[in-house]
Order: C-alpha cells, then structure tokens, then sequence
C-alpha cells in the first residue's frame, strides 16, 4: 500500500464524525463493547483487557456543526467540550458503552458530571490521576484508582480482567507505543518522507481503530513512506506544543508546514506517547503501570512539576534530541493548563537560547492567514539567519 | 382619537408601532438609528402616523360609493409615492445645501466654489436619478433616506468628480459628513400639505376613478384633520434607557418581543429575533408571558451588523445579501462569525477560488447556525415558532433556519410575518394600551 | 547591480516599489499605491508591476526578482514570498535606521516586531484573532462621524478630555460610540479614546516584546495618523516603554520596501550559491 | 469574603470587629520580617488554617490579595501588567492579579510591603489553575513548597481512597514541611483545639445563613454573605476573634429578625424584598457595589448562594471535628463546593431554591473561573426542569474590570425581574 492510499483511509476516519469504523468493530460480534476517553492520558490496557475498544475522542473537529453543544457553554470556554456535547446530543456517540474523563483540567472535569447529568444510563467517570509522585503516596493512590477502574470495567464488559489479560494487554500496547515512537523519530530525521499532517492522521486513525489494527497500519506506513521519494525543502526544523487537548484543525498543522517549518515534535495525541519507557510484562501489572506512569511518563501541562528544574525540561530535551531550531507555542484558545504554563515554558526556553513564538487557534478555526504569517514570518528568520 | 404608541429603539433602526385602544394596528414607522435617539425615536413615530393616516384614509374612502377595494389600493400607493417623493427631494435638497456650506470648510481653502460647481452637477444628477426610485412599480433597496441617497451618491460623485477633474474622497467626505447632520434634523413637518400636494397629482394622474375627486379631497382633509393624540407611549430596546421616558413608560426588549410575537400568533412558544447587535432566544406561554430567554453574550458576533459589514465589504444593499445567497449551489462552511472579520474571510474564501453565492450562503448558515444554539440555551423550539427582527427579512436567512429546524427540532409551524421587524414595538404598544385601557 | 521589485498586498492597498540595490546602496526608483476597493487583487497587483516597471523605464525581463509580501504568497508572478513582519523589519531599517522595533497597524491585525540593527527579526508578536481596535473599526467609525482619514489625527489632537472606549468587542464598542454621540461628547474626545484604546492594545504587544532599544517605527497606512501616534506614544510612557514611536511619510511602503530588499539580498545570495533554479 | 471596603454609613459592632482582626493580620504579615514570624501562602478553598497556625505560622492567601485589590480598583492594572509579561488574555484573572500585584513591588492593602512567603503550600482543591498558580509563585519566590492533592470527587462521594490520600500526604508531605519552615513539632492537640474552636463558629455561620430561610430574610446571602464567610475562609478559622464575631454577628441578626428589618446594604436597611433568588458563581469584585445596587435598587434579595460555599459547606452538617483532626481536615477539603461535582451542585442548588423558597436562579458566570463556570448553562437548565423557576444568566469576571460591563448586566437583570413579575402576576390573576 502506498502512503496515499493509507492516509486517504486515515482521512476518511478523521472526518467521519459518526465513528463508523468504531461502530463496525462493536458491531462484528455479539457483546462488543466501547468506552470513549478523552485526552489526555487513560491506562487503555484495562479496557483492553476487557475485551473493549478504547475510543480517543478529540472533539469535533472543523466539520462538525455545533449548535447544542454551544448552548451550553459560554464563548470564554474552549471548544473541544461543546463540540464532545454536541457528538453526545447529536446520538454519534450512542454506541459507546462509558465514558472516561481524565484529569486534565476543570472543563473536562465538570463534563464529567455534565455527561452524567446528560446521559443517565451510560457509565461516565472522572479518572484522577496522583500529582504526588512517591510510590508509597501517589502511587498506592493511583493503583488503587486503577483497580476501581479494572472492576468498573470488569463490570461492564461482564469479563474478568485478570492479570495475565492485563500483561498482555501491555505488551500490546507497549509494542504499539514502540511503533509510534519509530514514527516520530523517522519524521523527525527525514521531515520530508513524513510530512506532519500525515503523522497526525495516522495517530488520529489510532484513536479510533483497534490498537492491533493500528499495528499494522504504522507498520505498513513506514515502509511505505521509506519507499517514497519526496523532495527536500528548504524548511527550518520546529516542535509545537501546547495542543495536547483541544486539536489544531488540519488545515493549521498543514499551514505551518507550508509555510516554512518542518514539525519535530508535537504533543497531540500524547496518549499514545505518555508513557515513555517499556512497561514490564512480569510482576503485578497494575503497578507496573503506576511505576511507569509516576517515573516515566510524558510531561504536559495537565501534570504537576514537582521540583523548579524540570518546568520545561521535557520540551527542552526534546528540542535537543530532535535538533530543533525553535518552538511554536500553539495551544487552543482558553485553555487554562497551556495558556498558564506558557509563560514558564517561554521562559526556559528563552534561558537557553532556543528562538519560540506563540498563538492561540480553535479546533474550528478558519482564518489561517495569521498563523500562516506567523509560522512563516518565524520560518523566515530561522532561515535568513541561522 | 387616542392612539397608544411603542418604540423600539433598535441598535440598527427604530421603530413604531400605532394601535388604537382596541388594540387594532394603525400604522407602522421605521428609521436607522442614529446617534440622536430623540430624533430617531421621532422619526419613526412620525412615519408610524404617516402609515396611519394612510390606514384611515382607507377607511374613510371605504365608505366611498364607486371605490372599491382595488382601486383605494391604487390610489393610496400613488398618493404616499408622490408624498414619499416629495419627502424624499426636501432632504436631497436639505442634504444638497448642506454639503455646499461643509464644502466651506477650512480643510478646503479657497475650493469651494469649485466643490459647489461640482455639487451642483452631482446634485441634479442624483435628483434626476433618484426620482425614478419612485415611479410606480419600482422597488426601493432600502426604506432610507441616507441608503437611498448614499449608495447613488457614490457613484455620481465618481463619475461627476472625475469629468471636472475633482478629488473623489473629498466629495465623499464632504458626504459624510453632511448626511448626519440632515439625518439628524427633526423633519419638516408640514405632512398635511405635502398629503394634499400629492393628493392633487393623484387626481391629476387618475382619471378613470368614477367617483367624485371633490368627495376624495374632502375625505382626506376628514382623516387630516383629525387629532391624533399620543395617549401612552412605552418604548423599549437597546437605546431604551436613552430615551426621553419615565421608567413607568419602558419596558424590556424580551418581554415586548414575547408579547410582540404572541400579538401576531398566538400560538406561538418559542421566539427567535436576530437584531443588529443581539440574537434572542425567548421562551413564551399561552399569554405571550416570557419564561425564559436568552441573549448572545458579549460577543456580537453573528449579529445582524455581521451582515451589515458584509454588505459594506461588496458595496451592496443589505436587501441585496439574501438574493444572492439564494444563488448558491452548495453551502461553503464559515467557522468564525467575528463580526469584524466576516470581510477577512469573505476575501479569503474568494481567493480560494470559492463563489461569491457560496460563500454568501455559508455565512447566512454561519449566523443561523449561532442563533440556533442560543435557542437551544433558552430551551429549544416548541411548536409554534416565530422569527422575528430585521434579518427575518432576509430570505437565505429564513431557508437555512428552516433547514435547521427541521433537522433539529422536526416539523415545526415557523411564522414570520412581513412586519416582523415591528415586533418589539407591538408588544411596546400592547404594553402602553393595557397601561391605560387595563388598569 | 540587482533590479527588484516588492509588492506588499494589503487587506486595504497595494503597495509596489521598484529597488536598484548595489552592495549596500539601494536606488528606490519607482512607487504605486492602489486602493483595493473590491477589485481582484492579483489583477491589481499585475497593473501595479506594470506600472512600476513603465515608470522606471525598464522590461519585464530586467527585473531580478520580484518579492511578495502580505497576503500575495499565490501571485503567480513573484519569484519569493516573505512574511510581512519580516518585509516590515528591513522596510523600517530603511526608512529610519535608528528603528529597532516596529508596530505596523494594518486593516484588521496589529503587529510588533523587533529586530536588529540589520533588519533580522529577533521576536515578534500579531493580535489574535478577536478584531477589537483595528484599523477597519477606526475607519468604520470615522465614517460614522463623518470623518475623513487624513483628519483624524488632527482632531484627535483638539481632544481635551478623552472619552473612555472601553468595550472589548469592536461591534459593541461601535454602539458605545453611538451612545456618546448621543452624549454630546465631541469628535476629537472619541476618536482620541479610540486611539487611545488601540494604542493600547498595540503598545501592549511592543511590551511582550520587549521593545527597548532605538526608536519604534511605525509602518502601515495608519501610521501617518497623527492622532494615533501621539496615543501611542503616551501609552508607551505610561506602559515604561523606553523607546519612542516615530513615523515616516513613506511609512505606508515599509512591507513593499523591506520585501524589494531582501528580495535582492536573496537574489544575491542565491547567485552566489548557485542555485538561482530555486529562486523562481 | 472581601476585608477591605465596607458598608461605609451604618456599621454595626460585627462589622468593627471583623475590620480590626483583618487589620491585624495584615499588620501581622506585613510585620513578620519583624517579629521573626514566619508565612504560609496558600489558597482559600479547602485552606489549612488550623494546621497552620497550630505551628505559629502565619497565612498568606492570593486570592484575597486579588478581591482587595479589585475592590480597590486597582486589579486592572495590575492585570494588564501580567498580560503583558506574556500571560494570555484568556485565564484566571486572580493568577494576573497575584502575579502583576507582585511586579508592582508586592504591596498589602495597609500599605506596607507584603513580605515573600517563607513557604508555599498548595491546597489544590476544586481547580487546576492552583497548580499553574502555584508553579508560577514557585518560580517567583524560590521558597520550599509542598502540594497536598485534594482528589476530585467525581462520583459524587468522598471514597476511603480519596480520605487515606490526603491524609497521607497530611502526614508525610505537609506537616514535615510546616514543621521546617516553623521549627515547630506538631503538636496535634492544638491542632485540636483549634478545630474545636471552629466548629463553634461555623455553628453560628451557618445559624446566619440560614436565617434567610426566613420570608423577609435579614440578610443577603450573596452580597452581605461574602462578608460574613470572611474570616471563616481565611485566616481566623480556629480563632477565639472568629467565635466572638460570629457571635456577635447572629446577636445582630436575631434583633434584625425581632425587629422584622431586611438586609442590610450600603445605603441603609432594604426595603420591600420583592423577589428571592439564589445565587451561583461568584461576584464580581470590581463593581460590586454598583452590582449589588441593581439587585436592592429592584428589592431583589438573595437568600441563599453558592460562592459561600467555595470554602466548606457547612449547611450540610461537616463541621471541623477535633476527635478526628487529619480526616476531618481531608474531609473539610475534599467536601468544597467546587470539588464537588456536577450532579451534586444541582442538587445543592435544587434545595436551597425548596428550602429557602426561591423566585429563581441567577448565575454569575465569570470568565476566569472554569471551575466555576464551565457547565453552568446545563445546570441552570437542570435547575429550570425540576424547579419549574426560571434562571437568569449575566457575565462578569472576578477582578477584571474590562469584562464588567453594567449596561449589558443591568439590562439582563431589569428583563428578568420584569420576566418574574410578569409571570407572578399572570399567575395570581388566574388562581
Ligand atoms: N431589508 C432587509 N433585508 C435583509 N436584512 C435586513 C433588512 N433590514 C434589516 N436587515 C438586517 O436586520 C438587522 C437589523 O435588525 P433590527 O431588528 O432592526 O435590529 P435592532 O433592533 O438591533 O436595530 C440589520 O443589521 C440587517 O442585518
Ligand atoms: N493619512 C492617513 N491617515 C490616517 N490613516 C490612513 C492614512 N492613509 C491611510 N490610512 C489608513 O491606512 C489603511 C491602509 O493601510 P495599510 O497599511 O496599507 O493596510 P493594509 O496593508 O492592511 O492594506 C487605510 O485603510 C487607512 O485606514
Ligand atoms: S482545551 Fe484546555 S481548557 Fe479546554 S478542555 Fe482541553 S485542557 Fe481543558
Ligand atoms: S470583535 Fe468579533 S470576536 Fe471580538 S467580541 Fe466582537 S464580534 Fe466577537
Ligand atoms: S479558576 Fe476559579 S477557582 Fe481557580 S483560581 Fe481562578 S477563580 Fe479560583
């Protein structure tokens, strides 16, 4: 399969705000069940071990009209929960079986009770993660959340998740992750055989399709994309950040690259990405999960950084690690978590010399010209300059 | 005879509602807003009762033998044409004097002779021109003077300026900046003259009315003379606190829109009114009694000025916007309605190569889409459903709130009423007669 | 010797200069400004090279290369597209070389921008998306007042009590303005509030960037505003801007400028390198 | 809970009283570098006074700073400062103001220099914006600090997990830091006493609010209430000046009662109450005087609200329980009104509406404050459906005046007001 045909397929998810291929799978056999997430990070092992499809939902992109979704938020609040309402009223997301609302900030975290008042009948809940990092603390805190999750899950799949489900479950996930990380670190040393739009619809696919399913199509992407020969452009290397939540429309990630930038680095779907190391197959898996996620997992601004050293220390590895030649802050307009960290973000990056600029979208956002004139302007100086 | 009166001071025009103590309609009146509330709030008060000697007029030659019904029809369009048009030529002329003495100005030295010279070239151009936006049958783009004048002005004053060698933007300006100063002049009031005036033409015009023109003329004088008394007045709408009235005499846009719409249907539950500057959404019960409403917040955006910019952008009439969407073959999707970026985006949905109908259409969507969801926030469509406000009269608008309600709410009765811009002043009206006749 | 031409496509003009750059002598020889008036700015823009290139006696083919800047990054004819804060920089060096920031305050966004002494942009920062105090809504308003443009400034000047405009949407600070009107209170206290109001906005975005070295040069149409100016300059006191906002009568031509410019600086750099190819 | 301006015309006794006390802690903050104290800041719901001041510490809390300094009139610029230091347009307004007050030199309301915190404590409870916040101050002051987790309660109940978390980081995180910064050992029994002392005033507290049950309530629970939950949600909970306050406070009240008076309101005792409402989200700051004049000036009265609750709610029987002190105070924190989740506000707001016999519902929405704000249009409508009441939605913001814009306000209030009475009348006309 050549590139086009994989992300034309990948396409055709992105805008299909009805889910049908999330529907086709509960739909291939009897008992199937669904369960949505929201960003920014859900253990998607424990619904797996259930037997369930994980399902990201990143809200609803430009294509969705929202009309009741905007009734009930007012316009200082981001879009990405209206427009999830609005999937909600609109009965796309009647086949999904729960919904889990991470911490990530207090929108999503009163959606949580929205969706409950809303929806009555479908398991919603609020998953709090530890900001306290001490494995006796935070993390017997976390295991114990976990384990409430399994026998939520246990309950409403009607399968028992034991442990040996849940190990395998992580090496699955654990292979997946290895696959994305390839991808990223192939974009980054050959921007131009893996243009940024075409990573991010394939993450995107992965939202929505079966983690093995997603195997095989980054498996497949890759080789094909070694294949393809695409000229190199005379374009200087940048990292995005902030949009961890809210998603850019495509046709932002495309303008950046358009005008100028090759993207290194980007925390879109930092599910796929939180946890940064192998988790181990052996021993209890629900604190393997906890030790990962309280040592070796991806920063952002949904997380509390306990010390003053590492604020903006991951971006800054990054920026090192993929040779970067500046950040682009481009985080959704009102989102408190990024919009908050920013300053100390810019900061450390300005103590060490790496050139950012930053602007605000909206999932919905229509006018590029800005962000155009912005990227390039930055494009430009990166590249008369340096 | 006692006439109850409401105001409704919009953001974009003002209008007038007159009703007898019956609570009958008698005559309507609108004018755009302007700075000077005063002067708007009489405006249209006075075209209100100009609309209402033409109602008793029609009664009164009613009782006429040898007029019937078509014929009054005719014979009234005629008379308020050649009342309109002589209305209409007093402000060219006021607006013509005007524009001479600004041409004085000191940013002009020792022009204005010339600008004069030019002016009055310009002048009888436009006048000439614009006598025949009253010949029958014809249809006006706006019911204003300063639209009516304007849009013609523009290019007169290109065309006349460039023959004799003038600076254009300097006529404009000049423009400009007289057409506030006649726009905020009390108007003349001598109505009855110019009624017997056109009267007169009438007559002249109609030879085949088989009925006494005497018997006519002493009809009209009957209806003229009669005293029209303001009994009560309640104006209400965004100006509202502006204007000269006790706090007695005032009442809320929403509650006046409710009752409004209830007037005209009384079936109705829910309201949309999509004004110049706010889109309300408001909930009512078998009484017209509001019990619940909602308003746009702080951001205009997708407002009827939203329109208003757009039509500035493509130098159009705001009767010409819906026409044009109504051409569309397919709907392009707007996201932002900013109300001051609507012409950055129409300019960059041109250079996409997108059509002017297009996109046209998907910025009508783009504000029915926001009104939608302030519905949906006072509690969505109950059957009947009634749109009110100035961008009710805009066709495309209409056909993509249809489109909407059926797809969000089924089948729903959706009334809208020609006259629905008058809405807010008839339940003003209805406010000021139950104030005296109920109390 | 490099010939080249910069065509700056505003959302209100276009702006096109014709440059005969030598080392680091430019000729600035030939200049248009149109007025878009909903007409196609891509056929504007052609008649305006046209017409550079007829004033300056010269033929299509002398041109070394022709730089974009604005919104002309799909005009066929141009050999380069540069972003405008980058145009406005180098426009700015030009026009006044004490500058070491610009504010350029078009129809619909604001931009600061700081550079060096070369015209290299070292940070930047644009308005966001929602329009309050852009130049359409001044000039919205100065038609409302019936005021022509090249006035404002000067009454903006008269004003002795500046009224506060203190909406944050454009479209209701439009009625606000309405509603002072209607107060009785006098052009030149409104528009100065306006002005006011945006030097606010603008001047906060020199602070983000920090702005405190030589002079702010102002670029854009709306720089020859008089009256916006002096607002900008009292804000930038007050906001403890150490630097001062100057403009120039050619100030309109910065983007067009800066674009010519770095149009032969590429040209040259590109000669050099061998790879003239990429250039067109 | 304001401390700086007051009803100027008519103070009563309680009034006085809790004037000194806010004096005092501020000469006490302003004084520490004198008196060799030692400060605390941390943030108001979900607040650790007791344990604090059990170790001689004083408190410090941001959000306060903000509210005097909107009241002064001083925030906007403030703000601008922060904005311009780069924070965006678009998050909390009491973060800009803490921030930009800090930049002009970090003045207190006395006029005095506010000294730097000896220790930063984040009580993150009921908001994420504390711990943006709080990593801010961090890089600002460089002092030790130390995060207690108050987890969510999402589900709607406080869990043995949640309780065991918070305690435990009680005991290993914040009393070992409280015990360096202080050099004090805990000593839980003052710890107790404290808590024993404030229950007593939350009795009488929550006496106060209630009295508005009464029809013709004596008080205002919204305007007047966020002084009367003052000290309370600051830094004299476990005070014997916050038992005698509240006692004095509900002696004035039990005569207003007697006396058949209705609130009281800068310009002197409310006339006729014509229409009672509840109120959500907080006020705005800025204009809250000429905000609290729409509602009397219309004889409107607000008999219960939700604000007062962002520091504990009382009204459901939690009081600080010195038998228990570690998960009385994980209780105290998991239990505030913004912790709580969707479902159980509606239902706290569904029963006041019932018990306190509410016209309606109004909803402040503030633009700063997500946590507040984001789903109140569902609840209003959760609130319409089971109530049969209508709701009324204005906009503000805490601190920044440029989002108040009265004419806007006002005409939303003068319509709803006209709406209920419309609807009244229409009502008794047919019964
Ligand atoms: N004849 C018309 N055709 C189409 N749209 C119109 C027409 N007249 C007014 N409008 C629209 O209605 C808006 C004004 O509505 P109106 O109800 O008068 O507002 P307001 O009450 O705020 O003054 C205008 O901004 C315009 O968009
Ligand atoms: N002499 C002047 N005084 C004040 N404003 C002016 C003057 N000349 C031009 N302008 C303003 O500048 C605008 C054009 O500025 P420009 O920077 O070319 O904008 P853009 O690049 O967005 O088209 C005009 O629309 C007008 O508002
Ligand atoms: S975009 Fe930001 S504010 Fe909005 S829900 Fe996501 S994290 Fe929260
Ligand atoms: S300028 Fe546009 S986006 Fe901003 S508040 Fe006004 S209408 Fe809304
Ligand atoms: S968002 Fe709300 S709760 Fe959080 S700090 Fe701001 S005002 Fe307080």
């Amino acid at each position: 399969m050549s590139t086009a045909e994989i992300i034309a397929r990948c396409e055709e998810l992105y805008e299909d705000t009805t889910f049908a291929a999330s529907r086709a799978w509960k739909e291939a056999a009897p008992g199937r069940k669904v369960v949505g997430f929201m960003p920014v990070y859900i253990p998607e092992e424990i619904i797996h071990a259930a037997g369930m499809l994980p399902l990201g939902i990143l809200g609803g992109g430009d294509g969705l009209e929202v009309i009741h979704g905007d009734a009930f938020y007012q316009s200082y609040i981001c879009r990405i929960p209206r427009s999830t309402i609005e999937l909600g009223l609109t009965g796309r997301l009647d086949f999904v079986d729960g919904m889990l609302f991470p911490s990530i900030c207090d929108v999503i975290r009163n959606l949580s009770g929205m969706w409950k008042l809303m929806k009555p009948n479908v398991y919603a809940k609020y998953f709090d993660v530890p900001q306290n990092y001490r494995d006796d603390i935070g993390g017997e805190y976390y295991q114990r959340e976990m384990q409430e999750l399994r026998h939520d899950m246990e309950k409403l799949s009607g399968n028992k998740i034991t442990d040996e489900a849940l190990s395998n479950s992580i090496a699955i996930y654990n292979q997946h992750r290895q696959l994305v990380r390839d991808v990223y670190a192939m974009r980054s040393d050959e921007p131009w055989k893996v243009p940024s739009s075409e990573v991010y619809l394939l993450m995107r696919a992965g939202q929505v399709l079966p983690v093995e399913e997603h195997i095989v199509m980054l498996t497949d992407y890759m080789a094909a994309a070694q294949e393809e020969d695409r000229p190199i452009r005379d374009n200087c290397r940048i990292i995005t950040c902030g949009a961890f939540c809210e998603q850019p429309p495509l046709n932002l990630i495309k303008s950046i690259e358009m005008a100028g930038c090759y993207v290194v680095d980007d925390d879109y779907m930092l599910v796929n990405r939180w946890l940064m190391e192998e988790v181990p197959t052996e021993g209890d898996p629900i604190k393997n999960l906890a030790d990962a996620f309280l040592h070796h997992s991806a920063d952002s601004s949904a997380k509390y950084c306990d010390t003053q050293e590492k604020v903006g220390q991951y971006l800054l590895d990054s920026v090192r690690k993929n040779k970067a030649e500046g950040v682009i802050f481009a985080a959704p307009s009102f989102c408190d978590p990024a919009l908050l960290e920013r300053p100390l973000l810019a900061a450390k990056m300005s103590e060490n010399d790496v050139p950012h600029i930053s602007f605000k979208y909206a999932e919905n956002s229509g006018q590029m010209q800005p962000i155009r004139e912005q990227a390039g302007t930055f494009a430009d100086s990166l590249k008369l300059w340096s | 005879m006692k006439c109850y009166i409401g105001i409704d001071l919009g953001s974009t025009t003002t209008k007038a509602v007159v009703m007898d103590e019956k609570g009958e309609v008698l005559g309507r009146g609108i004018t755009n807003s302007r700075s000077n509330y005063d002067t708007a709030s009489r405006v249209a008060k006075l075209e209100a009762f100009i609309s209402t000697r033409l109602t008793l007029f029609h009664r009164q030659l009613e009782g006429l033998a040898g007029l019937e019904g078509e014929k009054i029809d005719r014979l009234l369009f005629n008379l308020e044409r050649h009342f309109r048009l002589e209305l209409f030529l007093e402000q060219l002329e006021d607006l013509h004097q005007t524009c001479a003495e600004n041409a004085g100005d000191l940013r002009y030295p020792g022009q204005k002779e010339k600008i004069c010279g030019v002016l009055d070239v310009a002048f009888a151009r436009l006048a000439d021109k614009l006598q025949g936006l009253f010949g029958p049958g014809v249809v006006r783009k706006s019911d204003f003077f300063r639209d009516l004048a304007g849009s013609e002005y523009m290019n007169i004053a290109e065309e006349t300026a460039k023959e004799m060698g003038m600076n254009f933007d300097t006529l404009i300006n000049i423009y400009d900046k007289s057409i506030i100063e006649v726009e905020n002049r009390p108007p003349n009031a001598d109505m009855e003259g110019k009624f017997l005036r056109a009267l007169t033409k009438v007559l002249e015009e109609e030879t085949d009315l088989s009925v006494d023109p005497a018997d006519v003329m002493e009809a009209i004088k009957k209806v003229l003379d009669l005293d029209l008394e303001e009994t009560f007045v309640v104006g209400t709408g965004y100006g509202r606190v502006r204007l000269p009235f006790p706090k007695e005499h005032i009442r809320s846009e929403i509650l006046c829109h409710g009752l409004g719409a209830h007037l005209m249907y009384p079936k109705t539950r829910t309201v949309l009114d999509i004004g110049g500057q706010d889109t309300k959404g408001i909930q009512i019960d078998d009484k017209g009694i509001v019990v619940n409403f909602q308003m746009n917040d702080r951001c205009a955006a997708g407002c009827g000025r939203y329109l208003g910019y757009i039509a500035d952008e493509m130098n159009l009439g705001l009767h010409e916007l819906g026409p044009m969407a109504m051409q569309a073959t397919k709907t392009v999707r707007i996201n932002s309605t900013c109300t001051v970026f609507a012409g950055a985006e129409l300019r960059d949905r041109l250079s996409l190569g997108e059509k002017r109908e297009d996109i046209m259409a998907g910025l009508h969507r783009a504000i029915i889409l926001r009104a939608m969801s302030i519905i949906s926030r006072s509690g969505g469509i109950d059957d009947e459903f009634t749109f009110t406000g100035g961008v009710a009269k805009n066709e495309a608008a209409v056909k993509q709130l249809r489109e909407l309600v059926q797809e969000n709410y089924g089948d729903v009765q959706i009334n809208i009423d020609p006259d629905s811009i008058y809405t807010g002043a008839l339940g003003g009206a209805e406010f000021a007669r139950r104030a005296v006749e109920e109390a | 010797m490099t010939t080249s031409i910069g065509i700056d496509v505003g959302s209100g003009c276009i702006k096109t200069v014709l440059f005969k750059t030598d080392g680091d002598n430019y000729e600035w020889v030939a200049r248009r400004n149109d007025k878009i008036r909903q007409r196609d700015p891509k056929e504007l823009a052609r008649r305006a090279y046209d017409e550079v290139l007829e004033e300056a006696g010269l033929k299509e083919s002398d041109v070394q290369y022709t730089a974009t800047t604005g919104d002309g990054e799909n005009i066929e004819f141009s050999t380069g597209h540069f972003y405008s804060m980058t145009t406005h920089a180098r426009g700015a060096i030009y026009l006044n070389p004490e500058s070491r920031s610009v504010l350029d305050m078009g129809a619909l966004n604001g931009r600061a921008v700081k550079m060096d002494e070369h015209g290299k942009v070292l940070t930047y920062r644009m308005t966001s998306q929602c329009a309050s105090g852009s130049g359409q809504f001044l000039e919205n308003i100065s038609r409302y007042l019936g005021i022509a443009q090249n006035e404002i400034g000067e009454l903006s000047k008269q004003a002795d009590n500046p009224e506060d405009v203190s909406s944050i949407c454009a479209v209701l600070a439009e009625t606000d303005v309405i509603n002072m009107v209607s107060r009785g209170i006098s052009a030149p206290n409104i528009l100065r509030g306006i002005h006011d109001s945006m030097a606010g906005r603008l001047v906060k975005l020199l602070r983000v960037i920090k702005a405190n070295e030589g002079v702010t040069f102002l670029s854009g149409g709306l720089a020859l505003d008089e009256g916006l100016m002096d607002s900008i300059n009292a804000s930038m006191v007050k906001m403890k801007i150490p630097t001062k906002a100057v403009n120039h009568p050619d100030s309109p031509y910065a983007g067009a400028i800066g674009a010519a410019i770095w149009g032969a600086y590429r040209y040259e750099k590109l000669a050099e390198q061998g790879s003239l190819a990429i250039a067109s | 809970m304001n401390t700086a301006t007051k009803p100027e015309a008519i103070k009563d006794a309680s009034m006085l009283k809790q004037k000194e006390m806010i004096a005092g802690n501020y000469d006490a903050l302003t004084g520490a570098p004198e008196t060799g104290k030692k400060i605390v800041s941390t943030f108001v719901p979900g607040n650790l006074n007791e344990l604090i001041s059990s170790f001689g510490l004083l408190n410090n809390l941001p959000e306060i700073n903000a509210i005097n300094n909107g009241m002064r009139k001083q925030s906007g610029g403030m703000i601008m400062d922060a904005e311009r230091g780069g924070h965006s347009e678009d998050v909390c307004t009491y973060v800009k103001a803490d921030i930009g007050m800090m930049s002009k030199g970090n003045i207190a309301p006395n006029g005095k220099v506010m000294p730097n915190p000896d220790l930063l404590l984040l009580s993150y409870t009921g908001c994420f914006t504390f711990m943006k916040w709080f990593e801010l101050l961090r890089k600002e002051y460089n002092c030790d600090t130390v995060m207690l987790q108050v987890p969510y309660t999402g589900d709607g109940v406080i869990t043995d997990n949640m309780r065991d978390f918070v305690v435990k980081q009680l005991k290993e995180e914040v009393i070992p830091a409280l015990e360096k910064t202080s050099g004090v050992k805990f000593d839980i029994d003052r710890l107790r006493e404290n808590m024993a002392r404030s229950a007593k005033a939350e009795d009488d507290l929550v006496w106060v609010l209630e009295s508005a049950k009464n029809v013709r309530s004596p008080i205002d629970a919204y305007f007047g209430g966020v002084y009367y939950i003052g000290p309370i949600f600051t830094a004299f909970r476990g005070t014997q000046d916050a038992i005698e306050y509240y006692q004095l406070l509900r002696g004035e009240i039990e005569q207003r009662l007697k006396d058949g008076l209705g609130p009281i309101t800068p310009e002197g005792d409310m006339g006729e109450e014509k229409y009672r409402l509840v109120v959500e989200g907080p006020p705005n700051w800025t204009s809250f005087r000429e905000f609290w004049k729409m509602f009397y000036d219309e004889g409107a009265v607000v008999v219960a609200s939700t604000y007062t609750k962002v520091g504990g709610v009382y009204d459901e029987g939690f009081r600080h329980d010195p038998t228990n002190p570690l998960e009385s105070l994980a209780d105290y924190c998991l239990g505030c009104y913004t912790n709580r989740n969707m479902p159980s506000r509606v239902d706290l707001i569904e029963k006041y509406m019932n018990e306190y016999q509410a016209d309606g519902l109004l909803i402040n929405s503030i633009k700063s404050c997500n946590s507040f704000s984001a789903g109140q249009l569902m609840m209003m409508n959760e609130i319409e459906k089971r109530t049969g009441k209508p709701g009324a939605f204005v906009e503000t913001d805490l601190v920044d005046p440029r989002y108040f814009s009265a004419a806007n306000v006002k005409n939303r209030l003068e319509s709803y007001f006209q709406m209920v009475d419309q609807k009244r009348r229409s009502s008794r006309k047919t019964a």
